[in-house]
């Protein structure tokens, strides 16, 4: 069923979820079956696909060397980038990352980066001089709603399935690499509700995201820390939403970690 | 409960003056100082689809176009815009959208422009801040203003509208905050940082207070251009 | 005649496997694992032309988006696409139109989006294997399926689907090839390297033989979801 | 008033212009009122605005640190950007900038360079290897006409307002100045006539740029030079036309300089 | 009066050679060589607009792209067009439009492309010249010619069409001039430099007698094309 | 004649190739006049125009210095770019290279690259750290069918025609030479045929290629062997098809190998 049609339907869909009524029968709190793959391409350093349901989403991790920044001499760096992958919808285009690639990917590296799950000085080399990047780049492949959750965690599985290439002479070595993992120190969980009336649902999926103008992100870690917040949408959050939100993502989150 | 770097207490918030009408060209303009930060807002609209494929036929799209100068940084800025400035251009665009009536003008454009020609922390919330300003000069029909601010922590103490060397503190968790102030309804919220449950409550409730006191200095920015006694 | 690198006789194909149906949102899709490739295939069409100038009052526009991931590859690729993945959009989405029955769809678009995710040797001939099987599984009308190989030379052999370490040969010559298995029209032929017509009669001959192996393969693919007899 | 408006009334605005009467009621040769101000903003090294009646230009300077040009090793260099702010007019689109914003900069870039007001030699750090880079960068905020004259005359004061930053070991200190000021040898100020059928007009509204088809600016020094001519707009200028316009230039620089 | 660093005269031009006709796809061309120069300008239109909304309800819309090979100049040239190519392409639009009945064609386009294959200064007075001339082959009914040709001082002299070496004298002034040669009227006027009023005067009268010597060259040319006594 | 004709009288072109009548009179297998100058610029290191019948395409090359690629530390490199310039067709636009482009000059460099007839290794000038690069464009001027052909003829004149600036401290001395011209150890030509039906046409017309669907392309070398096959348009072309043109492209080879 395609987007137009759920425009059009947006009231019905409304209505059921009043009642309570997911389409496919799960509860308002729930996610959709959850299915992770690690180490899906042999050329990246770590790779991982996350189904959610029917969105589908591909990570990989490949490090560079460089130079670090003039303020954190001895700390490597992390870079995310996100693709909406034409083939993902009848909606996305063919082209350089839009304000909602670009959304998605800012709030997925804020929420690894802020956890401190990545001990960035353990990426420097040299102080100053090199160190290592590491680029993680998002592919959504078919978008049946969510994204943020989905991309988070693939992003975060390619991430917990990197090895450390070799490096020869301060440059890599092309197609080796050293077993060495990259250690995460925490794992973040990105959880997203979405406000269709006065409902907040978890995991929303496409046909419920039609439904609803805002959606609200935060990021957990196992030891009770937010690392970031998202609101997006033309909704508005009550503060009591925000904390029921911010409630239920503490309880999900332990869930979806186990998944790792 | 300890002074802040610039002598403020956790709830103070930095000076700001708001002025209206200052871009001729516009349908409607702010020119706010919020601190060291300046921000010029205008708007124009609802104008005109261009191309028309980007109207909508049951409400007005906005656009916020949220840029930086160049020399508005410590170092240099590329002129060409780059992924923070979209990303906030998106969400700030979304967070007024909430209180424009759009519906009542079909298949046309309001457009928010807002350049930040100096900054020190929060520019985000300064510019929300203005461009409400600039759409309420503009005459655009509002369920309401929004009201901006940052909120969050820095030196092991929750505050509101951090600078930028609180913003650069180890510990610093800055959330950029706004609310419709008649109905407390929260239409940006981003947050960066360690923070726990209990300090975001006490947080959000700063946040709101603090968003008031910024409502009643545009509501005074509004008076003194209209004279009028209540928005 | 001497064993390859991986053990494979010169006429061996690399392991293939093909899965239809796997882009939810598409009209119709496919996932190919061809030796160490890796490549998602998905179909769009026919669709309207947007902007409408595009559109062809005569037949359907077929568009063709080649796409390799930035970690497909051993050095991280720029996310931009380049000349190499612009070129094989053409050459494949030629290709691939000559099997549609393009003439039944004017004034459309049938969109192909391939996205390699992990390579190692004759991407653009698995992708398109795979998007022919999309274009089945969307239930476009063609005149035959296409089917892809590459052929060529490596370590003094004439070989068919050389792999990476093939590719990087001294004398290695890539042919990348496609044919339309039941007429035996040649619809992609590409070449680099130093070929002589001698050497070149015999590829071809061993294409068209493996290009109706990948065949059977894609046929397999269809009929596992479909539980047809014959395409 | 709009744009459209002004092209529908362009014989009216002719007809009055004949008789000598401007909208505000300056004399054809007279500019209106400016107002400068210096040093509005702290980030950049220096920076002014200009009002020019509505017309409103922001310049700002940033100092950077690059390698000179082969051909001039011991010379730094100065770049001007322009940028015509979607905010400033209906008809300004957001993007980069277009052969409007590029031909203005370009204009206020030969009129300052070829004045030789900066010394470049005073900027070389160390010969073919390291000098300093002045980044000016404009930014149009309200166009209500003459935004050659009103940049020209930011631009000038920006780099007249502009201190060097603190530099350490081949780099900038962030934030902090050296209280060394940018000297500025020569003031050459540009001043652009607008052609209204026969008639010269100094300092043109948008309104009578609209009724326009010819623009000339020439930049001039304080002791005598011309610096910059550009002729802009589908119109032409006759010989003893451009005579007029520079004798003209002399003239009203002289009352512009001294509001610097 | 001395000689100058090529032994011309201060009022001397380089030799100049324009030939029409030389790009057959084109509704008018023409090719000249100024000195080292070496340009190929093209005309096409009056023709429809596309989008259409570029176009102007009351004139033709004339567009000029000047562009330089990257082999065209000592160091290699970037490809993409800078923006000193943008500006020249601006102004040169300008003062042909000037001489084009753009009235008798409204919602149309007329494009101008030239291309710099080499040169040696003033590369945008002949390039302007040869467009004039391409525009009269192609038709375009036109007020009159115009004719283009540098002016200024080097080593201490007044002279007409600088080359290269002269441009980069200490004292050079660099003005780039074009003329409607029946009427004098200048279309095109820059200045790169330190000049004085008085001679300002003086260059622009060798401008104008320069230009009509370019102008005769051009009527030449156009003749040996159409056989016509006067233009 | 402009395309949108040659589209309407498609099926009379068709009649009349198959009774083998070619307007300007050729045989099937023949190619129109060919006019072939060299050092048509002075800036340029090597340059060269075509015209093959009407179409005509210009080459230029200029040297650049470089590092070479790590996995070929002492070999040089080439860059071939194209533009099909607005001037050459109504139907070019100007902007950046298009997918037309981008296959016409990498077809071009692969014939060229391939053959060998450039020695890399002898445009290395220190191992790992400094090479020659050749930067080949062409320009498309007027487009008369068959750029291909014309194109590669153009790069490989340029080429032929080019000589080694002159170098002093690892950077090139402008406008200076060295006469030490660039060998060419082998002459590849690409042959283009153009199907219609089942005629297979050499150095086709625009005219003719409007009423084909198909092209296919062999870049053949002096000794035997071919250096790139490229198959182009939406048509096919039979196993014995393809025989016929190389055939065909060996023995025209020589004929244009000739005019070099």
């Amino acid at each position: 069923m395609n987007e137009i049609i759920w425009d059009l339907i947006k009231d019905k869909t409304i209505d059921e979820l009043k009642k309570g009524i997911r389409e496919d029968g799960r509860s308002l709190d729930q996610y959709r079956p959850i299915k992770i793959e690690y180490g899906i391409t042999k050329n990246a350093d770590g790779s991982a696909s996350v189904k959610l349901g029917n969105t589908f989403v591909l990570a990989g991790v490949k490090f560079g060397l460089g130079e670090p920044y003039p303020d954190s001499p001895n700390e490597g760096a992390i870079s995310v980038g996100t693709e909406l992958l034409a083939m993902a919808s009848p909606s996305f285009d063919v082209g350089p990352p839009d304000e909602n690639a670009i959304e998605l990917a800012r709030v997925v590296d804020r929420g690894i980066r802020e956890s401190k799950a990545i001990d960035f000085n353990s990426l420097c080399i040299r102080e100053g001089e090199l160190v290592w990047i590491i680029y993680l780049d998002l592919y959504v492949l078919n978008d049946d709603g969510n994204l943020f959750d989905a991309s988070a965690l693939a992003a975060l599985s390619a991430l917990k399935n990197s090895k450390f290439p070799k490096m020869e002479n301060d440059k890599i070595v092309l197609k080796e690499s050293t077993n060495i993992p990259l250690n995460l120190k925490r794992l973040p969980i990105l959880n997203t509700f979405t406000k269709v009336e006065d409902l907040l649902l978890v995991d929303a999926s496409l046909k419920e995201e039609k439904a609803s103008d805002g959606r609200f992100s935060v990021c957990v870690t196992e030891d009770g820390f937010m690392t970031a917040f998202q609101k997006g949408g033309i909704g508005s959050f009550k503060k009591d939403e925000i904390d029921r939100c911010i409630d239920l993502a503490f309880k999900n989150a332990e869930l979806l970690r186990k998944l790792l | 409960m300890n002074k802040r770097p610039d002598g403020r207490n956790p709830e103070d918030l930095r000076p700001i003056k708001i002025e209206v009408g200052v871009i001729q060209r516009a349908d409607g303009s702010a020119y706010i100082e919020w601190g060291q930060n300046k921000i010029y807002a205008a708007v124009y609209g609802p104008k005109e689809c261009l191309p028309k494929h980007i109207g909508n036929p049951y409400r007005a799209v906005v656009t916020y176009n949220y840029r930086m100068a160049t020399f508005s940084v410590p170092e240099r800025k590329n002129p060409k815009p780059g992924r923070r400035e979209i990303e906030i251009s998106k969400v700030s665009g979304e967070a007024l959208e909430r209180a424009i009536f759009t519906e009542k003008f079909p298949n046309t454009e309001i457009e928010i422009d807002v350049e930040v020609i100096d900054s020190n922390a929060g520019t985000r919330v300064a510019a929300l801040t203005a461009a409400a300003v600039a759409l309420a000069d503009a005459g655009i029909p509002m369920r309401d203003l929004i009201s901006a601010v940052g909120i969050g922590k820095a030196n092991g103490q929750l505050v509101v509208d951090l600078n930028k060397e609180e913003e650069d503190a180890e510990d610093a968790v800055d959330i950029p905050f706004a609310i419709m102030p008649n109905t407390e309804e929260i239409v940006l919220l981003q947050m960066d940082g360690l923070l726990t449950k209990e300090e975001w409550k006490i947080l959000c409730e700063m946040g709101i207070k603090a968003a008031k006191q910024v409502y009643e200095i545009q509501k005074q920015a509004l008076k003194s251009k209209y004279f009028v006694e209540e928005l």
